[in-house]
Formats: C-alpha cells, structure tokens, sequence
C-alpha cells in the first residue's frame, strides 16, 4: 500500500536554481540559504527516501497563458520536459513521472468531488525544478519519480486556504488507496513573503512567516481559514503562494511533527522558508464535503 | 460564502499594489499574451531587431505599446500586464528580476538591494491605505 | 440583479445541426424531432427572452484533445468561433459571450470551492450550436449572449450527479450576487440514451429517459445519487452526457414546473429530449460544502 | 466515499463496451492525438495521399497503425481509441455516425437504421454479463 511519510515546504526562489547551476551555493551571498538544505539533502537520501513525490507548484506563465486557467491540474504524462522561461531552460535532468499513480489520484479526486484538470503534456518550471535541486543538489537523472500538482496562484481569485487543506486531505485518501508500496512525499512549494511588483516591492514579513512555520506543526487547523487579503498585506502580492503549503499540511492529517526548520531572509526578492514534517496521526476525514467541513467551521 | 464584491474591494485598499484581478486580465490580455510570445527565441530576436513592428502585430492599446517600448513596469501593470508575463519582457533585456523590480520602487537597483540585504521593507504602514496600518 | 428564470434541456445530436442547415427540417426523418421545438421557438422568443444563456455543453475532442482535459471550464471570451469538426464548421453565427457575467461567475465559483478552468479561448462544437439552432432557427446572429460551461464527460471518472446538482446550485447564487438586471437561462444540453460504441451500438431506453424528466420536475432531488454506473448499463455509453442535465436542475433551486416537455426515438443513433422548466421556490443552499450537502446524504 | 477499484472493476461488466478510463486513455494516447490531427484539412489530404505514410509519423503501435488501416473500429476502441476522437478518421472517409457505428455491430447499415426506427436496441439482457439481465 502506498503511504504518506513526510511533507515537505520549500520556497521555489528562481535565483537559487540558477545559483545552483552556476556551482554558486558556497558564494557567500547564497550560503545561508543552501546551508538550511544540508540536513534535507542528506536525510532526504539516508532516510527519507521517497518512491514519488506529488509536489504541488505553480506555473509562472510558462505552460499555461491566458488562454485556459485551471485551478487545479495534475500531470499524469511519462516525463515532464524543462521549460524554457526566457533565459534557456534551466540544465537539469528532465522530470520523470508516475502515470500509475497520478492517473490513480487524479480518478479518486474527481470521485472525491474535486474538480480536477488532467494533463497529459506539460513543461515544467522553475516552481517545480528548484525545489528538486534545493532537496538533491547535482543529479545525472532524479531520484525520484514526481506527480506535478499545478495551483493557479497568478489569476485572481486562487483557491481558497479551507479548499486547498480538503484537496490534500483527498489527495491522502487517493495515496493510500493505492495497491502498490510506495514512499510517497507531498511538498508544498512557494512563498514565502515576497512582492514582485509597483512600490510596494520589496515587502517582507519575517513575524507572519514564521507564525505560518508555527502553525503548519502539531495539530492546529487555524490556517484552512487565513483569507487571500491577510496574505496579501501581511507578505506581499506574491506570498499567496503560501496557500499551496496548505495542501501539503492537509495531506499529513491531523497532526505534525517537524523534523527540520530554516528560514532566511533575503534570497533576491523574497524570503526562504523550508520545512519537513511527519504525520503523527495521518487520519483525514472520509470525504471531502460532509465530515472535511464540519471540522472546518466559518466555511 | 464569501461576497465577491466585498472581496475584490479591499484588494484596492493596499497600498503600492495591483493585484491581477479578472478586470485587469481583461485588459491585460493581448499585452500578456504579446509577453508570452517572448519565450521564443525567435520571437525574442524579432522583437529586438524592431520593437515597433513586433508589437503592432498584436491588438494591444498604444498606451500599453508606450509603455512597453519605455519598459515602464509600473504603467504596464496598471494597463493589465501582470508581472509573470511582463518577466519575458525583462528577460528579454537579459535582466533579473531584482534590477526589473527595483524600477517599479523609485530606487536605484543599489539602494532597492541595499534594502533587501537589511531584511526587505517592513509591512508597518502599508498594510491599509485606509488605516494607515 | 441578475435573474435564472428558465432552465432548458436539450439533447445536442449532430445530425439535427446538419438536418437544420441543409433546410431538412420538414423532411420526414426529421419533422418529428423539429416539431417538439415548435412550442420552444415561439415562447422563447415571444416571452423566454433570456440576455444570456449558461449553456452547459461537452467538447467532443474538438476543442480540447487528450493533452489537457478540464473537469469544468468556463468560456469568459468576448466570442467563441465554431469549430470544424472534420465536415468543415456549421454555417452558423458567431457565437457571442457575455464576459463581464462569466468572469463574475468564475470568480464566485472559486470562492465557492468549484475548481474551475478559466478559458479565453475557445471554439465550440456541435454541442453547443445545435441546442442554438433548435431553440433559435435559422437567424443572421444569435439573439442572445452565450456563456459556455464545458463538462468532460468523455474521459472517465466525469464529475458525480451530486457535484453536478452542487454547481448548478453555485451557479445560481454567483448569477443571484451580480448587479446588472439581466434576464438568466441555464441550459444542459447532450443525451439521452445513446451508444456509438461497439457492439451494443443504437441502445435506447425510452422507459429510463422518461423516468429521469420525470424526477426533473418538481422537488425530488433523486438524480442527484444516480452513478455513473447505472447511466452506462440502462441509457448505453454516452447517456452519461445527461449528468449535464443536473447542473441546470442544480440551478432552478428547491422546486420546478414543466412548462413543455418532447421526447423522440430515435434520431440518428439517439433518443432526443427537451424539456423546458421555470424555478418554482428557486432557493439554493448558501454553500457548497455545508448545508448543500446537508441536503444530499449518500455523499 | 466512492472506491475507485470497485467504480472501475463494474464498467467490465457491461456487454459490448469499452469504458473509456485511464488505463484505455494512456494506450491510446497516441492513436486519439493521430486522429485529432485530421481535424485539420491539410492533414486530412496527407492522410488520404498515403495513410501508411502518414501513421507513420506517430509513435503508435503496430496493432494499432494496421487497425486504423482496415477501419476495424471494434480493435480500436480496445487498443484505447475513443469514439469521439475516432470520429475525425470516419468523417475524413465521408461517413456518418450512424454508417460508422453500424460497422461495429455486426449488422449492415440498412439492418442497423432498421433497428434504430424501430426504436432502438433494447437493454434487455445488455445490461451485465454476470446478470445476464
Ligand atoms: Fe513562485
Ligand atoms: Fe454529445
């Protein structure tokens, strides 16, 4: 049977890929940051150890334009090639992923009364290639597999905290009605306080991020009902991307234990946080629209 | 359930700030569409070679072509472009987003990473227009 | 303030798009399926009247192919071309959206946990101009403006009875919450029973069609927990086409009144009905998670 | 909660029909992007010029290449083919639905529309192969 066995948060700053590429982690303006991974990258392989990784991302008009928007879509192809953002895409290994399972979870989510977009064809970016780079460092080919989770954080309005802490309540359901034994990890990426845009660029919030870190560990459900405009003054246009966090924390169940915290300011435009969790008591409610609501009071 | 008016209204009230609401990516659309067809090479090099021409091939607004040639990031996100789009744009000039976004701040690049190395600008003050929080 | 005042079913088969552009209407194979239309056309346009019909519709890898496949997107462009199907397009007009009312009811499903892909480009088949054609006749522009509502109902699992009858139900406050008076359709359009597939091709079942317009009148909320499995084995492989019908039931609230009713066998490979129904007490519950599924056990 | 192993075991009970799930979906990933292909005119004559040649270009299995050559749409909806997408192929021939789906019954166009103003194949006895009802 597959099973959740960590979650993990990271930041997708896009500086720290090309740190990374250029063979610049130890220049001392990216040290601090990647000094916070040291732990991750060798737990990550001694112990760790995850068959397939649904990480859950989101794309900076790379795959998608205007065109079509979808709030939630997930990729059940073989492989996901790398993107070419605008500066030639980025020298990492394509990304392999797990049509077994992700076509599993994509079937039990729709079931679950999630309202999902199949992809059969994607180009992935930097949200989703750093934090693979953060967590393996230099890899001829990764090792793991990855089910792309893509969360539409740019066209307003995104999906709600409360919705995104039910799709990953659903998402461990779909895991672990799996028939095959796998390890799988849930990481939620983005974030954490930045703004990239008008005069207020520049914002961060050192105090909220880290009352977000607190809040992701033990057994408080406070964040399902944190509103898009709190994101938005408390930690800048761009920290929204925190409600993707959400997902991953909805899919270790009712409680945490965190394993491994770090928090720098600055990289570039914005702050890093990072952190690996365990499900204590994985249990999560049997559906996403009775039992999931009741625990979630003010929705 | 949420109201969608009351909603979208305090997105109004912070300060420095556009969020890219469904009314801005109306606007916006031709010119983010013109900024996604930047992420071709050969695009890139037409657009280079001449800026005029390339953007009059799209059915954007002439203010939006302005500020688009004059690279005023502030105007374009007030004429519907959003910055992940207007990012191919500054790539394009071989520019990160720390020099494109300090444009946007009335700093010098200098001074805006200055203000990044001593921990970012703090949210005191910019939290409400209204409250001034 | 915006206003549903009327819901239409329609089955969408090509042949009577072709039938009608051919001016074959009178022609025997077709006159009895035409004649039922006849009550629709004068009321519609005598005292139906809508501004703009939510025409819920599925593509038939027309607009979409199997590199992305969205469970519920909705069309918020200015226009919709008609697409060729491979028998070069329908010489049928334009079709005009209405994107102020889309894009507000795409913001407020989100906000309502709906998972919505947001389109701005879009061609529309068969599925949705036939249901034009045969409500409206031959005309130089539609007389009204279209929002298109794309279901997958082709790529298994489609979205449940339930999450059908939930959206309709979101539909209908997020149409109730905008400010311009505007007078609302919502149309569920494809079926009945049908199968183009293999050797159990040309099932119909007159029996099962009309026992489900049966249960669209009045106040049972029956259809909601019909599986897809029992829309397979009694109304043949593409009778699931008429979860469609529950997002327009979905949206006419608690109760409804048949104003006209048409049901025919066979056209084509098909079973042809049509049903045309006002709100009676048009109340829905003000959440999809809460008390909309209070009032659905079994989910 | 709906157990997708039990929701999916049921859609092979039913007697001359292929669900179309995502184990069907991924096998024939690439004969459905082939047939999607004609929609377009230009590919339709290139199709028509050499059919050989043309499924050549696609990544698609032998079984599937020769199925598509003899029009046998029965092997194809179990090579993963969906109806939808198979249709672009039978309407580059000119066929309708009705003559393109009377093919997979085993029955002659005329015997088949027969059946259809007839009112239809009933679904007695089509319903499940272990209930034979
Ligand atoms: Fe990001
Ligand atoms: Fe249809």
């Amino acid at each position: 049977m597959a099973q959740i066995t960590a979650g993990i948060a990271c930041s997708h700053i896009p500086v720290l890929g090309f740190a990374h590429d250029q063979d610049k982690e130890g220049d001392p303006l990216f040290k601090p940051a990647f000094d916070g991974f040291r732990w991750t990258r060798e737990w990550i392989r001694a112990e760790g150890r995850p068959d397939v990784v649904v990480l859950v991302y989101n794309d900076h008009a790379s795959a998608f334009d205007m065109d079509i928007v979808p709030t939630f879509a997930i990729g059940c192809a073989e492989t996901f090639p790398i993107c070419d953002e605008g500066y030639g895409p980025r020298p990492v290994p394509e990304v392999v992923g797990h049509p077994d399972l992700a076509w599993h979870i994509a079937q039990s989510l729709i079931l679950d009364e999630f309202d999902m977009t199949i992809l059969n064809r994607l180009e992935v970016d930097h949200g989703l290639t750093v934090p693979l780079s953060m967590m393996y460092g230099r890899v001829d080919e990764w090792p793991v597999r990855v089910i792309p989770l893509a969360v539409n954080v740019v066209t307003y309005p995104p999906p709600s905290g409360n919705r995104c802490w039910m799709l990953g309540e659903a998402i461990a359901r779909a895991v672990a009605s799996f028939g095959e034994d796998l390890n799988v990890h849930v990481w939620g990426t983005g974030g954490m306080s930045h703004q990239l845009q008008g005069p207020r660029a520049g914002l961060i919030n050192r105090e909220w991020d880290n009352m977000f870190l607190d809040r992701l560990i033990g057994d408080t459900q406070d964040l399902r009902h944190v509103p898009h405009i709190e994101y938005l003054r408390e930690t800048g246009s761009e920290g929204i991307e925190m409600v993707m966090w959400l997902i991953m924390r909805g899919a270790l169940g009712r409680k945490t234990r965190c394993l491994h915290r770090h928090y720098h300011v600055p990289v570039s435009n914005t702050a890093l946080g990072h952190l690996v969790l365990t499900p204590v008591d994985g249990t999560v409610p049997p559906s996403p629209t009775l039992e999931g609501n009741r625990a979630a009071p003010g929705h | 359930m949420i109201d969608i008016h009351e909603y979208l209204a305090e997105f109004d009230d912070i300060p420095g700030t556009r969020v890219y609401t469904a009314q801005r990516a109306r606007a916006g659309y031709h010119l983010n569409q013109f900024a996604m067809s930047l992420m071709k090479a050969e695009n890139r090099e037409r657009f280079r070679a001449d800026e005029r021409a390339y953007l009059e091939q799209w059915p954007m607004t002439e203010d939006q072509k302005q500020a688009v040639l004059v690279r005023d990031y502030n105007r374009l996100l007030d004429l519907g472009g959003n910055i992940y789009f207007l990012a191919k744009v500054f790539a394009s000039d071989g520019l990160s987003f720390v020099q494109a976004v300090s444009t946007m701040t009335g700093m010098t690049v200098d001074e805006y990473q200055k203000m990044m190395l001593d921990g970012g600008r703090s949210p005191e003050g910019l939290r409400s227009t209204k409250e001034g929080n």
